[in-house]
């Protein structure tokens, strides 16, 4: 287990350098910085100077070394366009993410799973077919046309939901929640309704399989030759099953919403790490955006071992790291 | 009350001497004064300097007396000489402020209400460029660091004080900046208790915002949206013609530019035929009311007029005529027309991408054929910056609000070195303008250098060296009992912000 | 000899002669599974020295020789290593260590010429009738497929090829163009057959090639398989659990445990005299057709792991003769009984009864 | 007729008459089971024999009421324990279903949730059935294991299925099978997927806790070896019919079904070495499209043009049955 | 001696698999009528020069004047008449959504069958060799699902510069990373099956045994994943549109021109994004419909019935 992690890690580590390499160079060849920060009067020497000033005169692979030793003792250099620390600013908005992110998942998990078994336990009825195939469009519709849809109907023509933005925030120590308000809850409901629309759509086509899959095993049916009620048998022995590939992929759309809610952000205005990063990368902000991506990347490590480990509880016959 | 603004993009800091950029310095217009503030239109007006006197190279300011920064310690002239002495040592800074105090040689003290500034020669823009850099508090924003107070600090708000008419609350970024009013403030007392700055960079969602009454105010809204937000009763749409200027430039260098094609290997566009052909396809006023939504004017300057130093007579632009044009391309060798690469940015400015198709589209009714090639600005302007397009699409702000400013970054022959010619990825060059621009950089009297720069102005558009579109209007949209009178420059003062009457 | 009447089986074209040379001889075969045991864990051990690659004797050191023309039947309860062998004398699986030699050769040394001629010359029947055949291929390509590849027949000769082989097993030709869905679990398995035929091999491995059938059809395949033997001096390794099958087919029959063989000897000298008790427990379990109701007596406990076998004979924690030597030292396979018999000697073979049990050491009171 | 040869009902735990169970498929109709007969009474045991496919697990699962979704059953008579299970209500089912009547699947590997543990799957047996506390159902859980000669249950209850080795798993299914002291299991194939010697340790234990208990016992099985020395008295089916049916004696020593000849003669062992082995020419046919009349009628060595009239159950000896018009020792 | 054999009566002669498949598929009423509007469809993006009345692509018949029209109104000087009105830019909505259709299908098609080729190439090997190789790939594919794919594609779009063909690499680039998994999984199940074996047991060289052994037995997995890979690309692409990194503006697929026309939303010009929109969402539901049924007959459960279902 223990070993499991540290390999884990080991593994991390090396993505994380050979990703950051990658977006160094990626952004290196999509454009220079300094053209996009200085301002169109600057004089040949005040842009030399800045370009000093951040590095960008050092040849690339010795701005990568910079940046890795010092990445090496946390430091992951400082916007480009702020000036701020770059870890800092994407943890300042880590946590609308995460509560955006969260309670998306949460939705669609809660109507997706019950959806999913009722359309695979009776496969055949009008309600499932139709459960299905408005699991279609929600799960292949791009999300921000959803996002602009639902802004139209409940924001300007209903007014019920603001339009965007984040709305008032309650603090706990640093960190600042919105759902623990009922205003700052309305704010959440639309971009978190985008996001779960398509998760939704996503949990329910994977309770439905499994669900259609664990049915005609022998198991079901010999809890039901033991006389257990039906709800048992569907609660218990039915749910416990599915629950591994539901929580699978639950974990890793989480992991994929949190990293990538670029778009669902933008469309709402949400103040979270996916608008930063798209503004980042319109910029060229480098700093941020290869700390971002480095945070993604551990975050996803993580959230996949927790998936993992998720997994050993759920299915005892899987061993952590059993699987090289 | 409060008053709720949609911005159209986040200032990238609270530090006023860390970005030089509209979003950032009309946040601190509104906490911090400058000695000299630019009016509506662009006019130098007293603010924390009652007046001035010019004598050469000498400036002598007089100021305000009993002024409180927002913290109550007084203004005096120690805080004009910290605030000036800063700016060079502000780190990283993407944009320097050093850009207008360049010409300053020295600022001195003599008592606490007076501040001499003698210049490196003489500066007609000096008044402009003062009004760029804001006065902050030697007593708060002293810092360990050489600068004083670092930005990050300054983000958080610590040292954050000014004589403003509002001062900083908070600012969680990409969420909402909050300041409330300053009641120490030494002029006009603002109408709002406190102000939301709101940053919402989706346009759509702007207006959505606006609408589902969620903000008061919101900047730029997209022009498409206007005819219905005029006709909103609940709505008040502000227009103001601004100084910026969207143009196309033409790469006029002798080989052949890249994407061009069908000329023989010759560079049609150095031909001035070929060129006024180009522009005289382009229907401007068609391109004004069917993309840009009638909010903005056709242009035939680089600065509307009554700008300082534009010409009446350029003031109005000739009608489309393509059929001239077509003569006059037939004139130059060309009468099949040839193919040329049009390079926009995506986004950058309004309607960029589809202007530029426009563009595209009226040329090709004269037989030249432009290849649109749009993508995002980074990569958009380092392309640019190779010389990497036949002719390219942008824009240009005349933020000193005055010709010489576009005619020194566009027009003026390349010399980075010097500052001149900076954005004129065109290889237009001309000497005998260069001479004009220069000598007009010099020249104090009003009268004369006005004169100085129409001339050298009326000089590019005959050349056709620049083809400049339209100028964009600023334009506001507001809950209807709000009025803001917009601002040339394009940015959104909240004190400036007033009920409706 | 009266006795030799009864055993129609004798093949017809390979009569073997007194100094012919096995056709297949196992030496010392081993065949491990290893957890490999990588870098980290290695560090990890540094600290704690817990992570030993953990090894699973598959198979643990087998001798055996395969004659040409006869039928060596290898029965074991499940996981005690007969598929592994099989696979590895198939040649699908390398060796640990130990030899296979092929003709008199070590197949470790064979030229590509000679490799070819062994890999083509044993082939396998695989117990699952369904998952041994690919369910998108046509029978035609099923069987046809390797004889092409190898050039045995053309490609324009192949429909024909293929056409006899299944004339040979008893499928209708005219089903060449099915898929396997198409066909019963006993036609199933006759493709696998054709399959194996359609190379020519020396020898079969046929791994628990009917223990997916029903009785009837399983009758069925097993004539098969003994028709083949007869027409084509096919020899066969037929590997199973099931003691009444490897009785009826085999000529030969080694019991396997835990990886090992621990008794060999003509099927005849196994159901008549079994050494070992672990076989004697396997003959007495089989279940028989009787008229009367039976009493269960069956030996106790299970296979234990091969990961951590027991220390001495494997089989002791179940042996109901287990003495205190059996726990410390593992009995090796050793000849038991009379002389070779009558029939051996004739024929030269070396087929004589062996069992590794130290029962059949002189116990030390003998010794005193 | 059925009622022709129905034993003396009384001490009849089950009578089955007439049973019918049919799928309906977009092919056409199914008859896994068509119109079997069985009496079994307290503490006897039957063999249930025959071909894959022939509805041997269907006749078990509709006795059970488990049969799948497109599957109907109904039968002329179906009384069990003197109840017309005809006339329960689901729920009346379900509490019948593990109390009075368990079932015992082929697969120990697939039977048992592999995410449960092993003593939540018993407990929840024993609590659908009895209001008693977790402890009590727990340690009743443990005393069966015992029984069933399971080495230290305390542990074997805390631990997932996989855990377990395959003749250990089915121990436990036994286990849950007589949790409730039903008064007849159905054991379908449960020693087919196991080894020799752990077949004979299931058999052995099986027979042991039927003797002790007089629980009764249908065992299903396609080896007719394994009931010859178990069963009281065996039921040879083929194609959804019983075709043959009488004490163990009388069906190995005496069939009179060519079928069942076939399936005698048919096993190998060391006896038959040397020998071609009598086979039952062609596959077990589709039950979509069974021959008119006999069913066996086209593997037959038999058959006659009499065949292709249905064939009806007669009695050849006391207790003996069998439907052919040719029967007969074999020869 | 016994040779005569009775096949499974239930089995009509000489029936392929295709057939099977083909009869199973057009059991669906829902799968068919998914199946016909996408065929539709693509015969619509295809022939789309013959049938559309302008074509949008070419900027010199665009009339600035007639931009923003609303559905049904001609031209200026009456020669043709915009049935669903026209865009910003003057084009006419139903040429464009024909020619955008086009753009979209084609760089969906295009680019999830370069994907799914290099995906499953990738997981193939990955799945039959193991070790280092797989670890290797694995790790690759691990890296490229960590990389979003709007700053692959701007990465891409940079270096490269702006075309339908860059927005095709730039997709690939981030979908054959999941056929690579999915492949590899398939092909690790498959690979652990009897018949390859044998097939190695005939000495068969590994690039046979991979690709006409394995390979076809994974399609059915990949081949759903595909369909539903093929609506994500088309999605995708829009979103990649609107986020300014799509393909070229003269040449608008359907997703530029959805996220083009919701800037007039809001000003009431709903045809310009409404209409595309819609054809978008019928796309997407007939390729979905026809995956899902897919989906379904592809499952290796009913594979065992055969003919039977
Ligand atoms: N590829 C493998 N990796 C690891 N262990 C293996 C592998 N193949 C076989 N084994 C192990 O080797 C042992 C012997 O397996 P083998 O398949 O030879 O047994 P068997 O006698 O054929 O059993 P069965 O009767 O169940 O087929 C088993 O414990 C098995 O788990
Ligand atoms: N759900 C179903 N739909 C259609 N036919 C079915 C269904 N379930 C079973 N059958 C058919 O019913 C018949 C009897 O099946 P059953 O499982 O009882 O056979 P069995 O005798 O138990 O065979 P085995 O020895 O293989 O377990 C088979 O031919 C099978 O195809
Ligand atoms: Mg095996
Ligand atoms: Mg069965």
């Amino acid at each position: 287990m223990l070993l499991t992690i540290i390999r884990r890690l080991l593994q991390t580590v090396l993505v994380v350098l050979i990703m950051s390499a990658l977006v160094f160079a990626g952004l290196y060849l999509v454009g220079d910085p300094v053209a996009m920060l200085a301002s169109p009067e600057a004089t040949d020497a005040q842009r030399e100077a800045l370009r000093r000033s951040l590095g960008l005169d050092l040849p690339l692979w010795h701005q990568y070394f910079i940046f890795i030793s010092k990445a090496a003792h946390l430091d992951f250099g400082n916007s480009f366009l702020t000036g701020e620390p770059a870890m800092q600013l994407i943890l300042e908005r880590m946590p609308a993410t995460l509560e955006l992110a969260t309670l998306a998942i949460f939705a669609s998990m809660a109507i997706g799973v019950p959806l999913g078994i009722y359309a695979g336990l009776k496969p055949r009825s009008i309600s499932a077919r139709s459960i299905m195939t408005g699991s279609v469009l929600g799960f292949s519709l791009p999300n921000f046309w959803v996002g602009l849809m639902l802004i139209m109907l409940f924001a300007v023509i209903l007014g019920w939901f603001p339009a965007g933005g984040r709305g008032p925030v309650r603090s706990f120590g640093p960190i600042e929640l919105s759902v623990f308000n009922w205003q700052g809850l309305q704010n959440l409901i639309l971009p978190a309704a985008t996001i779960a629309v398509a998760k939704c759509a996503l949990i329910i086509r994977v309770t439905r399989a499994a669900t259609r899959e664990s049915l005609p095993q022998d198991y079901i049916k010999y809890a039901r030759a033991k006389g257990l009620s039906n709800r048992r048998v569907l609660s218990v022995h039915l749910l416990k099953n599915i629950l591994i590939p539901i929580v699978t992929i639950g974990g890793l759309e989480y992991g994929q919403v949190i990293a990538f809610a670029v778009v669902t952000e933008t469309v709402f205005s949400w103040p979270g790490m996916g608008k930063l990063l798209i503004d980042s990368i319109i910029t060229l902000d480098r700093p941020v955006v290869v700390a971002y991506l480095m945070l993604t990347v551990v975050f996803l490590a993580l959230l996949n071992l927790l998936v993992d480990i998720g997994y050993t509880v759920l299915d005892p016959r899987v061993r952590l790291g059993a699987t090289a | 009350r409060d008053l709720t603004i949609a911005l159209r993009s986040e200032p990238s800091s609270m530090d006023p001497q860390f970005h030089s950029l509209t979003p950032n310095t009309q946040m601190s217009e509104t906490l911090f004064d400058p000695l000299v503030r630019t009016d509506a239109k662009a006019q130098p007006v007293a603010s924390l300097a009652e007046s001035w006197t010019v004598d050469g190279n000498v400036w002598t300011f007089k100021l305000r007396p009993n002024v409180k920064f927002a913290d109550g310690s007084p203004f005096t002239s120690e805080d004009v000489l910290f605030t000036y002495a800063r700016v060079p040592l502000v780190p990283n800074s993407p944009s320097s402020y050093s850009l207008y105090l360049s010409a300053v040689e020295k600022v001195e003290a003599p008592d606490p209400l007076t501040v001499k500034i003698t210049t490196k020669g003489p500066s007609p823009v000096l008044l402009a460029n003062l009004s760029m850099v804001p006065i902050m508090s030697s007593k708060a924003a002293s810092g360990a660091a050489p600068e004083g107070k670092t930005t990050v600090e300054l983000n958080r708000g610590d040292g954050l004080v000014g004589t403003g008419p509002y001062k900083f609350v908070s600012w969680k970024r990409g969420a909402e900046i909050v300041f409330e009013r300053n009641d120490l403030y030494w002029g006009k007392k603002p109408e709002w208790d406190r102000v939301i700055y709101r940053p919402i960079s989706n346009s759509a969602a702007r207006v959505a915002a606006l609408l589902a009454g969620d903000v008061d105010l919101i900047e730029d809204p997209p022009t498409d949206d206007l005819p219905k937000l005029k006709s909103d009763k609940n709505l008040h749409v502000q227009e103001t013609p601004s100084v910026r200027v969207i143009y196309i430039a033409l790469n006029q260098g002798k080989e052949l530019p890249p994407g061009m094609s069908g000329t023989n290997d010759k560079n049609p566009l150095a031909d001035k035929r070929v060129r006024e052909a180009l522009s005289l396809a382009i229907d401007r006023q068609a391109i004004v009311e069917r993309i840009m939504g009638g909010s903005a004017q056709p242009a035939g300057n680089l600065l509307a007029y009554p700008g300082f130093g534009t010409s009446e007579a350029l003031s109005k632009v000739a009608p489309a005529n393509p059929a001239k044009a077509k003569e006059l391309l037939t004139a130059a060798g060309y009468p099949d027309g040839f193919t040329v690469s049009l390079g926009s940015p995506a986004g950058r400015y309004t309607n960029d991408q589809r202007i530029a198709q426009a563009v595209a589209s009226m040329w090709a009714r004269i037989g030249v054929k432009a290849n649109v090639e749009t993508m995002a600005p980074p990569v958009f302007f380092k392309k640019r910056d190779s010389f990497a397009f036949s002719t390219y699409l942008a824009g240009w702000a005349a933020s000193s609000g005055e010709m010489l400013n576009p005619l020194t970054a566009l027009v003026h022959t390349k010399k980075p070195d010097l500052g001149l010619g900076t954005t004129n990825w065109s290889k237009y060059t001309n000497p005998e303008l260069d001479k004009l621009v220069i000598g007009a950089s010099r020249t104090l009297d009003d009268a004369k250098r006005s004169e100085m720069l129409q001339k050298a102005g009326s000089m590019v558009m005959e050349d056709y060296g620049i083809l400049p579109l339209q100028f964009e209007m600023s334009v506001w949209a507001m809950k209807k009992d709000i009025r803001y009178g917009g601002r040339t420059d394009q940015m959104t003062l909240a004190q400036d912000v007033t009920l409706a009457k | 000899m009266a006795d030799n009447s009864s055993r129609p089986l004798e093949p017809v074209g390979t009569a073997s002669t007194q100094d012919e040379a096995p056709l297949l001889s196992v030496r010392g075969l081993h065949r491990h599974f290893t957890q490999p045991v990588d870098l980290i864990q290695r560090a990890g051990n540094f600290f704690k020295g817990r992570h030993k690659p953990q090894t699973l004797h598959a198979v643990a050191g087998i001798d055996i020789d395969v004659h040409g023309g006869e039928v060596i039947g290898i029965v074991g309860e499940s996981g005690c290593g007969k598929s592994t062998l099989g696979r590895m004398i198939a040649g699908i699986l390398p060796p640990t260590s130990g030899d296979i030699a092929y003709k008199g050769r070590s197949v470790a040394q064979l030229d590509a010429g000679a490799r070819r001629e062994y890999q083509l010359g044993v082939q396998m029947i695989f117990q699952d009738p369904f998952s041994s055949l690919n369910p998108r291929m046509r029978v035609v390509d099923i069987i046809g497929e390797a004889a092409v590849v190898h050039r045995i027949v053309s490609r324009a000769k192949m429909e024909e090829y293929v056409a006899g082989l299944m004339q040979k097993v008893g499928l209708d030709p005219a089903y060449r163009f099915r898929y396997p869905h198409q066909f019963s679990g006993g036609q199933r398995q006759r493709i696998g057959v054709a399959r194996a035929l359609a190379l020519e091999p020396a020898l079969i491995v046929c791994d628990e090639a009917v223990a997916a059938l029903d009785v009837s059809i399983q009758a069925q395949v097993l004539n098969l398989f003994i028709r083949l033997r007869r027409e084509l001096g096919l020899t066969y390794f037929f590997i199973s659990h099931n003691l009444g099958v490897v009785s009826h087919i085999a000529d030969r029959v080694a019991i396997m445990y835990l990886g090992r063989i621990v008794e060999i000897a003509d099927t005849d000298t196994i159901f008549s005299c079994a050494n070992h008790p672990y076989t004697q427990a396997l003959i007495k379990e089989l279940p028989v057709l009787r008229t009367d109701q039976r009493q269960f007596d069956p030996i106790r406990g299970e296979l234990p792991s091969p990961i951590d076998p027991p220390p001495g004979c494997p089989f002791h924690p179940r042996c109901p003769h287990a003495m205190d030597r059996c726990k410390i030292e593992r009995p090796l396979l050793k000849p038991v009984g009379e002389s070779p018999r009558e029939y051996d000697l004739l024929h030269g073979r070396r087929n004589v009864h062996q069992s590794a049990c130290h029962l059949n050491d002189p116990g030390p009171m003998e010794k005193q | 007729m059925n009622a022709a040869y129905a034993m003396p009902a009384g001490d009849l735990l089950l009578d089955v008459q007439g049973l019918r169970t049919s799928f309906h498929t977009r092919e056409g109709v199914v008859r896994a089971v068509d119109g079997i007969s069985l009496q079994i009474r307290q503490g006897e045991i039957l063999g249930l024999v025959g071909e894959s496919g022939s509805g041997k697990s269907i006749t078990g699962f509709s006795l059970m009421k488990l049969v799948d979704e497109p599957g109907r059953t109904q039968a002329d008579r179906l009384f069990f324990n003197g109840l017309d299970l005809q006339k329960l209500s689901p729920e009346e089912y379900r509490q019948l279903r593990g109390r009075d009547m368990a079932m015992i699947f082929q697969d120990p590997s697939t039977t048992l949730n592999p995410v449960l543990r092993i003593d939540t799957q018993m407990i929840e047996a024993v609590q659908a059935h009895n209001r008693v506390s977790r402890q009590a159902a727990r340690a009743r859980s443990l005393e069966v294991l015992k029984k069933v000669g399971i080495p230290s249950p305390e542990e074997r209850l805390n631990v997932y299925p996989h855990h377990l080795s395959g003749g250990m798993r089915q121990r436990i299914a036994i286990a849950i099978a007589l949790l409730n002291s039903p008064k007849l299991i159905i054991a379908d194939e449960p020693t087919t997927a196991l080894d020799v010697t752990i077949q004979g340790q299931i058999l052995y234990e099986v027979q042991k806790l039927c003797r002790e208990t007089g629980t009764a016992l249908i065992w299903i099985t396609h080896d007719l070896a394994i009931v010859s020395g178990l069963a009281d008295r065996i039921a040879v089916m083929y194609a959804g019919r019983i075709v043959e049916t009488g004490t163990a004696a009388q069906i190995i020593g005496a069939a009179q079904h060519p079928y069942t000849h076939g399936l005698i003669s048919s096993i190998p062992s060391v006896h038959t070495r040397g020998h071609d082995l009598f086979q039952i020419p062609g596959s077990t046919p589709s039950l979509l499209n069974l021959p008119k009349g006999c069913p066996f009628r086209t593997r037959c060595y038999r058959a006659s043009g009499q065949c292709e009239i249905d064939p009806v159950l007669e009695e050849v000896a006391p207790g003996h049955w069998a439907s052919c018009w040719h029967k007969g020792l074999q020869p | 001696m016994m040779v005569q054999q009775t096949a499974a009566p239930a089995l009509a002669a000489h029936e392929s698999l295709w057939r099977v498949f083909m009869a199973q598929f057009l059991a669906s009423k829902l799968a068919v009528v998914g199946l016909v509007l996408l065929m539709a469809f693509v015969l619509l993006a295809i022939f789309a020069p013959w049938i559309a009345p302008q074509n949008p692509f070419d900027i010199a018949t665009l009339d600035i004047m007639d931009s923003k029209m609303p559905p049904g109104s001609s031209t200026f000087d009456g020669s043709m008449t915009y049935w669903l009105g026209t865009d910003g830019q003057a084009r006419d909505v139903f040429s464009a959504i024909l020619y955008g259709m086009r753009t979209s299908l084609f760089v969906g098609l295009v680019s999830v069958s370069a994907a799914f080729l290099i995906g499953t190439t990738a997981g193939l090997v990955s799945a039959y060799f193991g070790g280092r190789i797989d670890a290797v790939l694995m790790r690759t594919v691990d890296i490229q699902l960590s990389f979003p794919a709007i700053l692959v594609a701007l990465i891409l779009l940079a270096v490269l510069g702006k075309g339908v063909d860059k927005v095709i690499y730039a997709l690939i680039a981030v979908q054959w990373a999941y056929f690579a998994r999915a492949a590899r999984a398939a092909a690790i199940v498959e690979r652990n099956k009897e018949y390859v074996e044998a097939a190695r047991c005939v000495s068969l060289s590994w690039h046979r045994i991979l690709w006409r052994h394995i390979f076809p037995n994974c399609i059915p997995p990949l081949m759903v994943i595909a369909t539903i890979d093929l609506a994500h690309a088309i999605a995708l692409e829009a979103t990649l549109s609107f986020l300014g990194v799509g393909v070229p503006v003269t040449e608008p697929s359907l997703g530029m021109l959805i996220s083009n026309g919701f800037e007039f939303l809001l000003s009431g010009n709903y045809w310009i994004s409404f209409f595309p929109g819609i054809a978008l969402a019928l796309i997407v539901v007939a390729i979905n419909l026809v995956g899902d049924h897919l989906r379904d007959i592809l499952n290796p459960r009913n594979e065992i019935q055969g003919v039977s279902l």
